[in-house]
């Protein structure tokens, strides 16, 4: 057996996506160390040149998937998933991305008008966002931040990934 | 606008938004409720129709126009929601402020409402942009598909729990010491119990009315506890508190007080 | 696109085994027909030889999996839970053990408890007790002893061999 072809076997067999601690952890039998395993790495990601999958570093970890091009095809499997989602929770997810952590009452006073509870739940549901804490004002609400899941979903590593914000030339935004 | 459908009343959908203040009555709650994601991106659409910047809008002229819908909304008896008829009002003020001429020391007595306004529409607008660049980015289930694979596992002896012979050896301590020490005490505690439980047959039995046997017995108890509800009913037999009848052989038993 | 590389998309992506008919109708705009899609299957199960994941044809279809000779590693990705024993079940097979042959009344008398079917069932199972007769006594109880294989998985030769209770000699003496 030969190092690729193992971590090949383990990540397209690993429901979730698995970092080099995961991986060197599972391989510990073997003695694999951080060069090596990066080594068979980057010769997988090369492998999959031309070919319909690839494989991706997201948070959480390397992960295989079916590129992009094919999703004409691949998503006629799902018909009932159509991923569409309306504008409020869009511009919800939004403003946590790019102001958290944030309570309910940031989010309304960005959007200026009252934050669905339903969108809260989906977002919670789908896990691309939890509760991080709570701000210590009157009330103490819920603050809420992205997790790495919504990073791994929208094909992201870190926040630094997510598009800049178009520029806010006067700095009026203060705090 | 012209193509992109912006808006459907009863199934027509309206390709753009009719110039000046002129909508047709139907379609203003669904352009409002569906279209527009509250007053901010009303506001939004009504400078940048005017392909206006932000900085450059005239406060007056989105004024009349937003104020306008909402006069539209009131003769219509639409029911708004309250965030529109808040920003109606804060136009209103700003508005006012404009027509009047402005002291020079009050200028930092607080934000002026209209730079105020412009910092939450340029806010907003920068939200609006993320969110729908967030919506373009490929998103795993819509644009990529993860690859998971069933692996071709051998059939695995089930993992069964391990004892030793030491856990067993304990396990039998554990046994004679509690049956030990159920046997000290088992007399006088016995007693008391079926005593108690004398009182509370007593009690159950006390509006005179007989009661069939079985019920007198909770089977959750377990079986400590059915023979010393057994016991108490025949001290309470042997003491004459109550009687145990039988209509005819196999009839179902009953217990009253005497 | 090629069709083996949306035929691959497609088996890679999906959660179940997709059959020729399928297969057929997920691509019936682009016209394909069913010469094509074999070929391209065979194509595809050619591509695999030497790799990790084979391409075969099970009850529902085809499916892409992950090689029998990575189950070493992949296994590791699906730990599996130990259980534990009850302290009810220790304690039965500790008194067959200690005091065979037993009843189910003999055990209950010593326990002080019921005796579940439960776990005289999962003591059968595990082959550790057995009827080795009946108690000539009104209902004729079932007599339970440990057997040969209760032994060898506790490491013993007999049953002389199990640890010596202090408390047997002198069954008063409970500190």
């Amino acid at each position: 057996m030969i190092l690729p072809d193992i971590v090949e076997a383990l990540l397209l067999a690993s429901p979730e996506p698995l970092d080099e601690r995961q991986l060197l952890s599972l391989l510990a039998d073997e003695g694999v160390d951080r060069g090596e395993l990066e080594a068979a790495l980057a010769r997988l990601r090369r492998n999959c040149e031309g070919r319909p999958l690839e494989l991706v570093r997201v948070a959480g970890g390397w992960r295989y998937q079916v590129r992009r091009e094919f999703s004409p095809w691949v998503s006629r499997l799902f018909p009932e998933k159509v991923g569409r989602y309306s504008r409020a929770l869009l511009e919800t997810l939004a403003v946590i991305a790019y102001r958290q952590p944030v309570t309910r009452g940031d989010i309304e006073a960005i959007r200026g008008v009252t934050v669905s509870s339903q969108i809260i739940r989906t977002l919670e549901a789908r896990e691309w966002i939890r509760v991080v804490g709570h701000k210590e004002v009157p009330g103490r609400p819920a603050l809420y931040r992205t997790t790495d899941k919504f990073l791994a979903d929208f094909n992201l590593e870190a926040l630094e990934q997510l598009p800049p914000l178009p520029a806010d030339e006067d700095k009026t935004n203060t705090d | 606008m012209t193509g992109a459908v912006v808006a459907k009343v009863r199934g027509t959908p309206l390709h753009e938004f009719p110039e000046n203040l002129y909508i047709p009555p139907d379609a203003l709650r669904v352009v409002l409720e569906e279209t527009f994601e509250g007053p901010l991106d009303l506001l939004l659409y009504l400078i940048q129709r005017r392909n206006l910047d932000i900085m450059a809008v005239s406060v007056t002229e989105v004024t009349e126009q937003y104020l306008g819908y909402i006069a539209v909304m009131e003769r219509l008896r639409i029911e708004l929601a309250a965030e529109y008829l808040l920003m109606a009002a804060l136009l209103a003020e700003i508005k006012s402020r404009l027509l009047l001429p402005k002291p020079a020391e009050e200028e930092d007595a607080e934000e002026d409402p209209r730079a105020q306004l412009v910092r939450r529409l340029k806010e907003y607008e920068r939200i609006k942009q993320a969110a729908v660049e967030l919506d373009g980015l490929p998103r795993l289930g819509r644009d990529l598909f993860p690859v998971l694979l069933t692996a071709d596992l051998p059939p695995r002896t089930p993992n069964l729990p391990k004892v030793t012979v030491d856990q067993l050896a304990d396990a039998f301590r554990q046994v004679l010491v509690r049956a030990e020490r159920g046997r000290s005490h088992a007399v006088p505690r016995e007693s008391l119990s079926v005593r108690a439980r004398m009182v509370r047959l007593l009690e159950s039995l006390g509006h005179g009315k007989p009661v069939a046997f079985e019920r007198l017995f909770d089977p959750g108890e377990g079986r400590a506890g059915l023979v010393v509800t057994f016991l108490a009913l025949l001290e309470l037999c042997r003491e004459g508190r109550i009687e145990v009848l039988q209509r005819e052989p196999l009839a179902p038993i009953q217990v009253q007080l005497r």
